[in-house]
């Protein structure tokens, strides 16, 4: 078989260049141009899928992307991409479509039985029934549903392609390129505006593709789409994309496009994305959509052969292909009989021409007969006959009673219909604009503008190849006169031919068949018929809104394009109603379905999130270091040596430190230099503490509170000079730390003369903690007499490091004698392999966040985030001392006075002890007075940290219990699924409680 | 390099490869700086310019240079400057001296960030492929600075010629932003 | 009311379906009612079902501005559990889990209440010990949830990525059997049906425009697009329009209303067995009964009422998706669409008395109103009946701002060292 | 995503370079110590959360760092006016009538 429904010539594909493709396995031909579903037309293919609930055998319908029924899954080296719509699938060498929702195949569907059954089966059925024995729901109905819906299979391997991303300006972005938006870019173009032009299709053109009658300045349409198009592609300020789909209108005329970079392409080169996402910001955007025909709905209108008469057209003028050998065409609007004219010409068999009116036009009468067509008025079909394909179709005539007599039987290969056109307002629709019912155009028009952009032509319900150009012309011009403020001098095009049709019909059409035995449906992809839609009218669903969600017309992947006004009407008449009293449901976005791909972009793996790393990543990657993700960061967590885990990882670390020395990267700790005069000032208003009697060269522990008065940050604040302090915050609050400043700064207190500056990166920070600390960093430093009277615990100094300058604290949150080094960040790494050479000599280790975590809960100090959670005052984490008695203010001082802050009963920071000094709590266990609570037992509180202490030889923990600092002493359990553990309520201070050998 | 001319603080790090070259653009990572973060009330900005040798720009977006000295306008009270690397003390005594008894800060961030040079005919567009900024020569003349940000990291953007771009991140931001600049680019190699 | 059942489809079948019933009437207001319930979403007509189921008040009006059930209640992503931290939610949340089980049959309107699990992910060590603290307070409380290894989590969803590689690798995490889904729809038709039968009326396209209070300051009752409507008790639960009603009772509310963003993607065959959530790097997804994968994106950063958002919101939220379930990038999304979202400064709600006698206040969801619909609407009926709160809901007053003592779910989930 | 006027840069932004801050001109009082708990509950949370036109706290947080007022109408998110801070809030009604809401 040899595309036997190929034309003999014409059309805009490439005879010259012949495709194999396969469907369902089955090996093909068709030529570049063609989409699948023309190339499977012309192959006499019309059986393409199954609709989603009855399983009824379903072929083409439209030449474009509102095809409800002819989608297909499309396999390429392992990708598989479901639910393509064969109206846009490209054909290219190779290409592998399969169809979808059918077992086993699609000749044979068993799912076809649900056909049978549909009176079962009416809209919202699932909410009537299904509901015994309640225990089948889970295990038994849903899942049967769920197997039964569904479209196409999903992906099932990781994607390979890549997706771009391109953010544009531009001055006038138009949306569409038929008459009316090539007339409207030249026209902004001509001004020197920066014009975008994006087509959803291949080619640009829209409908002057499939017009052979029609001319423009003397041209055919397509001879007058190349020379525009040839002459924007050679103007500077204009971007002409095709494939590219204009599918969301976001706020501020921000318009989304989707552009198809390869898919059409047989072996694309890996180098290039898959699709690219444009961004475009617009000043002012032309809407060209155009407009979509109207299928009829008459019993059994969705049979494979039965297509829209636009499709028909576009079939033959613009893909060269008949759609059949013998055509009915079943309209109510003029520009039908132009498709039967044209398949005429083309020698296919036109049947006749089943026109509903009672008088079409007479001059299209004329031409019908001049060519032998035979012309039934007033009559409508009302069934076809055929399962895979139509093969009969069902006449009736309209009586003046409303009645519908049998008009017989006409064999017919193929049906094409026609509703008339209903302007397409997605986009307008997104951009917040209100539709408005035009009874003219006995459609739904774009109102008022509420974002800077114009409907043009069809889209706006304007028709007629003339009359198009003219407002593509007038918009593109007003377009770019409201962008740039300038005046276009473009000649307009004149056309000939393609004028507008009239008729139109909205709804189900009256028939003499068995109404409760037949369907005409609605919305084909979801098998809503307009019984459906009476139903719910009955059931009491007012709301387009309610009818759409039960009979779920208008939901699926056409997003109710071709059914809407359909089923508006039939509302409209269920509900005795007006149209334009019954509603409209919302367009949203996208216009077509859009790849996910396409939103993620670059971001995957390392570029879903910047990875942060210190300067001494790869010292630590080679020493076999593990790593933790805190926020962007990567910190390492601990360091195993050959044969550890982590807990005896961690368990040398906390001992070697405590015994000789430690090293620890303390980078990613956020820094913030504040300085100016009223440096002090700034500081003593923000944080809990007293600041300005601090001595240059002293440091001091902050406590940062937000105004309700709860802990959100904490870290250690040096005081280089009078007016520089060197601010730290925790790793993951530095970002709002900074900004919680900043806010303060600048909107409550502008007239204190002080700024703050990030330096989180300017400086690498190593920590040298414990006994030998001192005599690690000696050989290194010079400018800063290290003994403990000249540089007590609490210090800080400037001077170098290896040569390098530095800032030297001696801090610590081991509770062991404690240094940390910044030096400027492009030194970090010398200074990190300086360091850890020198601590080998002293038997010393690197230690991760880990053992850092386990240092500090054995010295009982919070770890803000993780001993603290938003809910926690100072007074409750037992640091009253870090609050300055005499400050009269401070961020979180009048928040901490309110009723609750101050209440009794309040959870307090505490040390755990387990009976059991090998039992290790959970972390986040609760905590409770009984030993085996009764569920729903309220909590005394929660183990917030839980370790084993090298330090302690046993296990120790830390908490947040209900009056904790009176209970110490006391027992309580921590109730756990084989029983509660019994623990003593102690200080949070475990290990050197003196605090001595901070102080050597 | 032609462009650059607009100023010889920011030179290709002569002991790295490009990141990048293609005919279209390429991208080269800058040589360390000086950089200092300055802060002050207006009237403290004529003798700070005059202290630091360049002017110190008060329209917004703006740069101003002079032999070896950039001044960047970050913010009405905040501009950048930079310098070369060994000329960081000086410099900062300079300013500090000059600006004793008025108000300020002055804060060395010469290795917060690192730099890229990203120039060629395809510059703005790949710089576009993560930035919503209008890089036509209208809207972002050369000599324009900014920070904005890119995909998910902020970094700092100067035009410092037609097709020449300063890119400037945070040096933990910097992978990331060179790593999906040389992917974004791959597609320039298809013929 | 004509029971729902498989026999009744059967034998309606036989009359080509002309003869079911109205599913709810369409009444005018009358002069006056005991209640008036402003906002006919779902936990408005919870509301008014047990306030006449439970409550014999059955002179209840349910004012509607639109269509009933077009709110968040027809928006959101339908997610049900209970898994909450603070002893207080999880008891609001697990009412609300009881009553789901057996809804559909309590109703008589299969509400599709599916409990296939609803898990949470970790990708942090601070991620890990929040959901161990999660899944022990929880189980003191009764509330059912448990710990999985990635190995687990990923046999539990197969589409799971637990690659070592991915940019947050997957640590764990908590599920929740008992959580899944439920039909959002269904959920508001079935309560207005039931509601209706009762007696109440369900007054759609009935814009308030005033509430009108007395010389002693309490409620009299509501100025509508249909005329004056005098009520005893007037109980707002308007959600992200909660401000604008309460601004016309005079009463301030801590309370910011937020565009929240969701997508479904097309229909495609079962490939998602659960719901999963993280937190972390912000994914949301579950696929519908329909086939499609239904996915909640995140909040504007302004407040807004236009029911839309930035793309940027769902850029991030697919990029979450894509990370974690990569084969879903050649997938596509459908539908995108946004409600608004009215969020308290804890993220807990507020269902309560005010300071104005015979008005009561249900709000703050935030994005999480769905889920508490059917115990939200039970507690709320016992408030407004007995003009004191039920146990459950005593701890979420307005008051709570002021005193400080806060149920702040967002705190003891959010920071991070 | 919506296009936001940096009064300080003075060229129009992507919202993604900025932070929204939510409700402006609520100063923190000036001393807390006299303040009722009402009127720290009031400073701490309530907003008038208007649907309709709003005066709003924006940062360029990406850009120059500067905090500044925006007012937006809520239902369309329509800019009306860009104002630095510290200048006083304008009269609302009046935007509001000017554009035509």
């Amino acid at each position: 078989m040899s595309q036997p429904f190929r034309t003999e010539k014409g059309g805009r594909i490439d005879r010259g260049e012949q495709l194999t493709f396969t469907f369902d396995g089955e090996e093909m031909q068709g030529h570049k141009g063609d989409t699948l579903a023309s190339a499977l037309l012309a192959n006499g293919v019309h059986l393409v899928g199954r609709s989603f609930k009855y399983h009824r055998p379903r072929g083409i319908v439209t030449a474009g992307s509102e095809e409800p029924n002819a989608l297909v899954g499309v396999y390429r080296k392992g990708d598989q991409t479901p639910n393509l719509r064969a109206t846009q699938v490209e054909v290219y060498q190779g290409l592998e479509a399969i169809s979808q929702n059918r077992f086993p195949s699609l000749g044979f569907d068993v799912g076809a039985v649900n056909d049978l059954l549909s009176p079962l089966f009416p809209a919202g059925f699932y909410y009537k029934t299904f509901m015994w024995p309640k225990a089948f729901w889970d295990r038994v109905y849903e899942p049967v549903i769920r197997a039964a819906a569904g479209l196409g299979k999903p992906p099932k391997n990781p994607d390979h392609d890549t997706y771009g991303n391109i953010y544009a300006h531009c001055d006038v972005l138009v949306a569409g390129s038929g008459p009316a938006g090539l007339a409207a870019a030249v026209a902004a173009a001509e001004t020197g505006a920066k014009v975008i032009l994006c087509d959803e299709q291949a080619e640009f053109g829209g409908s002057l593709l499939s017009d052979e009658n029609a001319t423009i300045d003397g041209k055919t349409p397509i001879e007058w789409v190349q020379e525009t198009i040839a002459k924007l592609a050679s103007m500077d300020n204009v971007t002409l994309l095709s494939r590219t789909t204009a599918f969301g209108y976001f706020a501020h005329n921000y318009i989304a496009l989707a552009e198809r970079v390869t898919e059409h392409l047989s072996d694309p080169d890996p180098k290039l994305p898959r699709e690219r996402l444009w961004q475009v910001r617009a000043k002012e955007v032309v809407i060209a959509s155009g407009a979509i025909e109207r299928p009829i709905v008459f019993p059994e209108n969705d049979r494979p052969g039965i297509l829209l008469a636009d499709a028909g057209r576009t079939y033959l003028n613009r893909y060269g292909v008949k759609v059949g050998n013998k055509v009915l065409v079943a309209t109510a609007c003029d520009t039908a009989w132009q498709a039967a004219f044209d398949l005429a010409d083309h020698g296919v068999d036109v049947v006749a021409i089943a026109d509903l009116r009672e008088t079409p036009p007479e001059n299209l009468v004329a031409i019908a007969q001049a060519r032998g067509i035979r012309v039934e008025a007033g009559c409508v079909v009302t069934g076809t006959l055929g399962r895979k394909r139509v093969k009969a179709a069902l006449l009736g005539r309209l009586m003046t009673s409303g009645q519908v007599a049998s008009a017989g039987q006409v064999a017919c290969d193929a049906i094409l219909m026609s509703g008339g056109w209903t302007p397409t307002v997605s986009l307008y629709s997104q951009s917040r604009g209100k539709v408005v019912w035009d009874e003219a155009v006995g459609a739904y028009v774009p109102g008022k503008s509420v974002q800077n952009e114009r409907s043009a032509g069809a889209a706006k319900g304007l028709y007629g190849l003339q009359a198009t150009l003219e407002d593509g012309y007038a918009a593109g011009e007003a377009a770019a006169n409201a962008a740039i403020g300038k005046e276009a001098k473009v000649t307009y095009a004149a056309a000939s031919g393609g004028e507008a049709g009239q008729g139109a019909v909205l709804g189900a059409l009256p028939h003499d068949r068995n109404a409760s035995r037949v369907k005409a449906f609605v919305d084909y992809q979801n098998d809503v018929t307009a019984k459906d839609i009476k139903l719910a009218a009955r059931e009491g669903m007012q709301s387009i809104e309610h009818i759409k969600r039960y009979t779920t017309t208008g939901m699926a992947t056409d997003q109710g394009r071709l059914s809407n006004m359909n089923a508006l009407s039939i509302a409209s008449g269920a509900l005795e109603k007006p149209i334009v009293d019954v509603g409209l449901t919302t367009f949203r976005l996208p216009y077509t379905p859009t790849t996910f791909g396409l939103f993620a972009g670059v971001a995957r793996g390392d570029h879903f999130d910047p990875v942060r790393k210190t300067p001494s990543h790869d010292w630590v990657v080679a020493n076999g270091g593990v790593y933790e993700d805190v926020g962007q960061w990567k910190r390492t967590w601990y360091f195993p040596k050959s044969g550890e885990d982590m807990h005896a990882a961690v368990a040398r670390e906390c001992a070697t430190v405590r015994k000789s020395v430690g090293l620890f990267d303390a980078s990613t700790l956020g820094k913030i230099e504040v300085v100016g005069p009223d440096a002090a000032e700034f500081l003593e208003r923000m944080y809990t503490n007293p600041w300005k009697k601090l001595a240059p060269g002293r440091c001091r522990y902050g406590l940062l509170l937000n105004d309700a008065g709860f802990i959100v940050d904490d870290g250690v604040i040096g005081r280089l000079a009078d007016d520089r302090f060197h601010v730290t915050t925790t790793t993951g609050g530095a970002p709002s730390v900074f900004a919680t400043m900043e806010d303060y700064l600048q909107t409550e207190w502008p007239d204190l003369d002080v700024w703050i500056t990030s330096t989180t990166e300017q400086y690498a920070v190593a920590a040298v903690q414990g006994p030998k600390a001192r005599e690690v960093i000696a050989p290194f430093i010079e400018g800063i007499d290290l003994s403990a009277e000249a540089f007590p615990h609490m210090s800080v100094k400037e001077g170098t490091f290896c040569g390098v300058p530095c800032r030297l604290f001696r801090i610590s949150f081991t509770g062991e004698l404690g240094f940390e080094i910044n030096v400027p960040r492009r030194h970090g790494k010398m200074m990190w392999e300086t360091l850890a050479g020198e601590i080998e000599k002293h038997n010393g280790t690197a230690y991760g966040t880990e053992t850092m975590h386990v240092l500090r809960a054995e010295k009982g100090y919070i770890i803000v985030g993780q001993d603290t959670d938003g809910t926690v005052t100072p007074q409750d984490a037992g640091m009253t001392w870090a609050i300055g008695k005499k400050k009269h203010d401070f961020v979180g001082k009048r928040g901490l006075e309110r009723p609750d802050l101050v209440a009794e009963n309040r959870k307090q920071f505490v040390g755990l002890l387990t009976k059991d000094p090998k039992v290790k709590l959970e972390e986040g266990a609760q905590i409770t007075v009984a030993q085996n609570p009764a569920t729903g037992t309220p909590a005394e509180g929660h183990v917030t940290s839980s370790y084993y202490s090298p330090a302690m030889g046993r296990t120790i923990a830390l908490a947040i219990v209900k009056n904790g600092h009176a209970l110490h002493g006391k027992s309580l359990y921590v109730p756990m699924p084989d029983g509660g553990i019994e623990v003593e309520v102690t200080s949070p201070i475990f290990f050197d409680k003196e605090g001595a050998r901070l102080n050597v | 390099m032609s462009d650059l001319l607009a100023s010889d603080v920011i030179t290709p790090d002569a002991g790295e490869t490009p990141l990048l070259s293609l005919p279209g653009v390429s991208v080269l990572k800058a040589a360390p700086m000086t950089r200092l973060s300055l802060r002050l009330r207006e009237a403290a900005i004529p003798a700070a310019g005059e202290a630091f040798g360049a002017k110190l720009p008060v329209t917004p977006l703006g740069a101003e240079t002079s032999e070896k000295r950039a001044a960047l306008w970050m913010g009405p009270d905040e501009w950048t400057l930079l310098a070369p690397e060994d000329q960081l003390q000086a410099v900062f005594d300079g300013i500090e001296a000059k600006l004793d008894g008025q108000p300020h800060s002055l804060t060395d961030i010469s290795h917060r960030s690192e730099a890229l040079i990203v120039s060629g005919p395809k510059a703005s567009w790949l710089l576009n492929t993560g930035i919503f900024i209008d890089f036509s020569l209208e809207k972002f003349p050369v000599g324009t600075v900014t920070r904005t940000i890119f995909h998910k990291s902020p970094v700092m953007i100067w035009r410092t010629g037609e097709d020449t771009f300063v890119v400037e991140a945070w040096v933990s931001f910097m992978d990331y932003v060179a790593g999906i600049l040389v992917e974004s680019a791959e597609e320039l190699a298809v013929a | 009311m004509k029971r729902y059942s498989f026999l009744e489809l059967a034998k309606n079948a036989f009359s080509a379906h002309q003869n079911w019933g109205r599913q709810w009437r369409a009444p005018e207001p009358k002069a006056e009612y005991d209640v008036v319930i402003i906002g006919a979403g779902g936990h408005g007509l919870a509301t008014a079902y047990y306030l006449a189921k439970e409550h014999g008040v059955r002179n209840v009006a349910v004012l509607e501005k639109g269509w009933l059930g077009g709110g968040n209640t027809g928006r959101n992503t339908t997610i049900v559990r209970s898994n909450y931290l603070w002893e207080e939610s999880a008891a609001l949340y697990n009412h609300a889990i009881d009553l789901w089980d057996g809804l559909s049959q309590e109703l008589n309107y299969n509400v599709m209440y599916s409990a296939r699990g609803v898990m949470m992910l970790a990708h942090t060590v601070h991620d890990v010990q929040v959901a161990q603290r999660h899944i022990h307070a929880n189980r003191l409380a009764g509330v059912q949830n448990e710990w999985l290894t990635p190995e687990q989590a990923k046999e539990y969803c197969p589409p799971l990525n637990i690659s070592k590689d991915i940019r947050y690798p997957v640590m764990g995490a908590a599920l929740q059997r008992v959580g899944g889904t439920a039909r959002h729809d269904a959920v508001a038709w079935g309560y207005a049906r039931g509601a209706d039968d009762m007696g109440v009326d369900i007054i759609q396209n009935c814009l308030v425009t005033g509430i009108k209070r007395g010389a002693d300051g309490a409620v009299e009752g509501v100025e509508t697009a249909k005329g004056f409507i005098k009520a005893k008790k007037v109980a707002v639960v308007a959600a992200g329009n909660t401000t604008t009603v309460m601004d016309m009772a005079g009463v301030r509310m801590p309370l910011e209303s937020f565009p929240l963003q969701a997508l479904v993607s097309e229909p495609v065959k079962p490939a998602f067995p659960c719901v999963v959530m993280s937190n972390t790097i912000h994914a949301y997804i579950s696929q519908s009964d329909k086939g499609e994968l239904v996915i909640g994106a995140g909040t504007d950063q302004f407040i807004s009422y236009s029911q839309t958002g930035g793309i940027h919101i769902s850029n991030h939220t697919i990029d979450a998706i894509c990370e974690l379930f990569p084969h879903f990038r050649r997938m596509r999304m459908l539908r995108n669409w946004g409600g608004i979202v009215d969020v308290t400064p804890d993220r807990s709600p507020i269902l309560s008395k005010t300071p104005v006698q015979g008005l009561y206040v249900n709000c703050g969801w935030g994005t999480g109103g769905f889920k508490a619909t059917p115990g939200s609407g039970h507690v709320f009926a016992h408030t407004i009946a007995k003009d004191e709160p039920h146990p459950i809901n005593a701890p979420f007053t307005i008051d709570r701002f002021k005193t400080g003592r806060l149920i702040d779910e967002a705190a003891a989930a959010a920071v991070a060292h | 995503m919506l296009l936001v006027y940096c009064p300080y840069c003075q060229v129009e932004r992507p919202e993604t370079e900025f932070s929204c801050r939510g409700q402006a001109h609520i100063a923190r009082p000036s001393d807390p110590a006299e303040v009722t708990d009402e009127g720290w509950v009031e400073y701490l949370y309530m907003r008038d959360n208007t649907k309709g036109v709003y005066a709003e706290r924006w940062r360029h947080i990406h850009g120059c760092g500067r905090f500044f007022n925006a007012v937006r109408h809520t239902v369309s998110d329509d800019f009306l006016k860009f104002y630095k801070a510290g200048e006083p809030m304008p009269d609302l009604d009046e935007l509001a009538k000017e554009a035509g809401k």
